[in-house]
């Protein structure tokens, strides 16, 4: 059976659907300002910082082969500059020839100070073993930057390029339901069931989007990094296994850091 | 850096102001790292970063031209399968389930058969009144029939909007080539069977969606 | 070798048989009243600390927001004004054993407490004072417990 | 053993307001693992607080607390200086004690 499609029919009658949808915002005003209100009483209190100090002590702590701590590492201020290089992040590294973000560098530190064997970390599924070391690490490091301001360099090519495949990335549909980053956060105050997506094609605001991971997720319980974030944001795009620390995810990175400019920094974050 | 770069280039390097490659040399850059970065997990293979033409056409923060949209419209519409036996309508009670559950199809569910999915429809639309914890992403589809005027739904004055309810889930770009909405039939997300029940919940005057 | 998963288990499961054998330190099972915990209604709970029935009274605080985005975390606290409170109790009506906490009160500290609880699903959440002269006294707060994310 | 707490212990006036977050899984007993099994209920049973060496707080706790437990309560006459002793045990006897001193 194979009838005829009636659109002008169906587009006329959207346009009363739509009408609707204000009535349903203002109704459920009262939702959003509770749920603002239960954030705010978990404000004082996040459990993010349970793996701050465990990251603190992390870097300090002779470990590895080479039975060395992390406190030589360059996060791309100098060796050993943990506050501010955070919000600098995904940036170009001479060493390594590559544009890391902050966990990719952590593991490349790990690799040369400590003789921890960097692809192992990278496959080890994240919440196991080491994986949950370069989470603690990345926690403290973001915690470091509290308050200040992104500001990524954008001064080497390969920091412009990794921008330029990002923002590539971000746009691109794939799997069973079409989804790409920007289906959910590329338009301002839409969400997600009660969820706030911030658009991240521009500064989304302060501590809001890419300025608040590292975050603990209330939801689950665990300390999400920005790798292990994008990583769930593309098992529920539906898309296949992102590899930690690929130029898919780095990149990604540095294009919502790159827009997020001027935000400040609140990481470690709470999320639901 | 090779040896054999000219000085003048390296200069211009280590100042960072070599010129980036172009844009389509960039899109194909980005396709090799996504084919690089991405490998199967469970369900989630490999095969899923591979674009149809509406996928590869919506993939930028501009939208494809005019002919390029109208074929990928043409193509949705042209594909919509009609539900076996004219049997449009199934049990609202189970489009609510369906649309309550957003799981199915990433690489921690152990079956991409439609029994294993949910619709996913609260995480954009607004519905039935009841539920508060509805999105923002798609319009608000509260009241969907009775503002469309449907009493009977086998009224053949509800035809259309029967007809366009269904090829709206069956495909959503039968009507627009970007949109956000999954392709509920086409991509073999939801079978006949379901798409009935969230018929029934969409435009059954006894659903909660038209109190 | 055994995985941590394992040892997790055999460890509950010596502790289980130590606890029914009456082998496990007082210290750790004199104090911690199972019959409590086990209660499925707040009459339950409050008798089997060894109160009478609960009485509502406006003397009693429970605060939580009124709608919590997640269940697996939700801020509470109960508080008291009146004196000779002698213990400070926390439930979750709806969550298969109601009690979530007991505060001791002392003179040394306020009858104040604030805490995190699991809600399986919307549900009131009760603040009980438990007073020297026996009487039980409560509140209660309903909380809403929202579905969240993208569902998976 | 345990990771260690954070405690935060403020005064302001004649008292000390005490902040404490404590690294435990707080399992209900009620969830199955992918494979079907029940996991064990694991969850702190017991905290008592320690203001100089004299317990000023008992509590007992059931599996409904949240995991990573907060707890915040006020200490009447602790001062500057003073230390603030957080001890738990959980329902498999495993046990951790930490200290902060009021600032």
């Amino acid at each position: 059976m194979h009838r005829p499609l009636l659109i002008a029919a169906a587009l006329a009658l959207t346009g009363a659907a739509l009408t609707f949808a204000g009535t349903a915002l203002a109704q459920t005003k009262s939702a959003a300002d509770g749920i603002a209100e239960y954030r705010r009483m978990l404000e004082d209190g996040n459990p993010a910082e349970l793996f701050e100090a465990k990251g603190e002590d992390l870097w300090k702590q002779k470990r590895g082969p080479k039975n060395a701590t992390l406190q030589a590492c360059d996060l791309g201020k100098g060796p050993g500059v943990v506050k501010g290089a955070f919000v600098e992040l995904p940036r170009y590294f001479a060493d390594t020839q590559k544009v890391q973000d902050l966990e990719s560098r952590l593991v490349s530190c790990m690799a040369t100070l400590q003789g921890f064997n960097a692809a192992e970390i990278a496959a080890t599924p994240f919440g196991r073993g080491e994986q949950n070391n370069v989470t603690a690490l990345a926690t403290w490091v973001a915690g470091e930057s509290r308050g200040q301001r992104f500001n990524l360099p954008q001064g080497h090519e390969q920091e412009r390029k990794s921008y330029e495949i990002g923002k590539r990335v971000f746009f691109f549909r794939g799997g069973p339901m079409d989804f790409s980053c920007a289906s959910c956060h590329s338009v301002d105050g839409q969400r997600i069931r009660l969820q706030d997506l911030p658009n991240l094609t521009k500064n989304p605001g302060d501590g809001v989007g890419f300025a608040a991971w590292p975050a603990y997720r209330v939801s689950n319980g665990q300390m999400w990094s920005m790798q292990l974030r994008l990583n769930d944001c593309f098992r529920q795009q539906r898309l296949p296994y992102p590899g930690f620390g690929s130029d898919v995810t780095v990149s990604l990175s540095t294009y919502m850091g790159v827009n997020a400019k001027g935000a400040q920094s609140i990481a470690p974050g709470l999320k639901r | 850096m090779k040896n054999s770069t000219p000085l003048i280039a390296s200069l211009l390097l280590a100042a960072g102001c070599a010129a980036l490659p172009s844009s389509q040399d960039l899109d194909r850059e980005a396709l090799v790292a996504i084919k690089a970065a991405f490998r199967d997990e469970g369900i989630a293979k490999i095969n899923r970063i591979q674009q149809d033409l509406g996928q590869a056409a919506c993939s930028s923060d501009k939208q494809p031209t005019d002919a390029v949209a109208d074929q990928v419209m043409a193509q949705a519409r042209a594909g919509v399968k009609w539900p076996t036996g004219g049997q449009y309508f199934g049990d609202w009670r189970e489009g609510e389930k369906l649309a309550q559950n957003g799981r199915g199809m990433t690489w921690t569910d152990s079956s991409t058969a439609p029994a294993a999915n949910g619709g996913s429809c609260y995480n954009c639309h607004q519905i039935s009144k009841q539920e508060i914890s509805f999105g923002t992403i798609g319009p608000s589809l509260y009241n969907y029939g009775k503002n469309r005027g449907v009493g009977d739904v086998m009224a053949p004055t509800a035809q259309p909007i029967v007809e366009y309810t269904w090829a709206k889930i069956y495909n959503s770009k039968a009507y627009s080539a970007c949109s956000n909405m999954p392709r509920f039939g086409h991509a073999g997300v939801l079978d006949e069977k379901q798409m009935a029940h969230l018929m029934s919940l969409l435009l059954d005057p006894k659903s909660p969606v038209n109190q | 070798m055994q995985t941590r998963r394992e040892m997790i288990a055999h460890s509950a499961q010596v502790a289980g048989l130590l606890a029914a054998a009456g082998l496990l330190p007082t210290a750790a099972q004199a104090a911690w009243s199972q019959a409590a915990f086990d209660a499925r209604t707040l009459a339950d709970a409050t008798k089997a600390l060894g109160g009478s029935a609960p009485i509502e009274s406006k003397d009693v605080t429970v605060t939580g927001p009124d709608i919590a985005e997640n269940g697996a975390v939700v801020p509470v606290a109960c508080a008291t004004t009146l004196p000779g409170v002698k213990r400070l109790l926390l439930l979750v009506e709806k969550n298969p054993s109601v009690l979530a906490a007991v505060f001791d009160v002392s003179d040394a500290v306020d009858a104040t407490f604030s805490t995190r609880v699991k809600m399986g699903q919307s549900s009131n959440v009760f603040a009980v004072a438990m007073m020297a002269d026996g009487k039980v006294l409560y509140a209660a707060k309903e909380i809403k417990v929202t579905l969240g994310g993208c569902g998976g | 053993m345990a990771d260690p707490m954070r405690i935060r212990a403020q005064a302001a006036g004649d008292k000390t307001t005490v902040r404490v977050l404590m690294n435990h899984e707080m399992e209900t007993g009620q969830r199955k693992d992918t494979a079907g099994k029940t996991i064990p209920a694991w969850f702190i049973q017991e905290v008592t607080a320690l203001h100089n060496g004299k317990t000023v707080l008992t509590a007992q706790w059931g599996p409904s607390v949240a995991k990573n437990p907060f707890l915040q309560f006020a200490v009447k006459g602790a001062k500057a200086g003073d230390k603030i002793t957080i001890n738990w045990l959980d329902n498999r006897g495993d046990k951790r004690s930490d200290e902060a001193t009021v600032t």
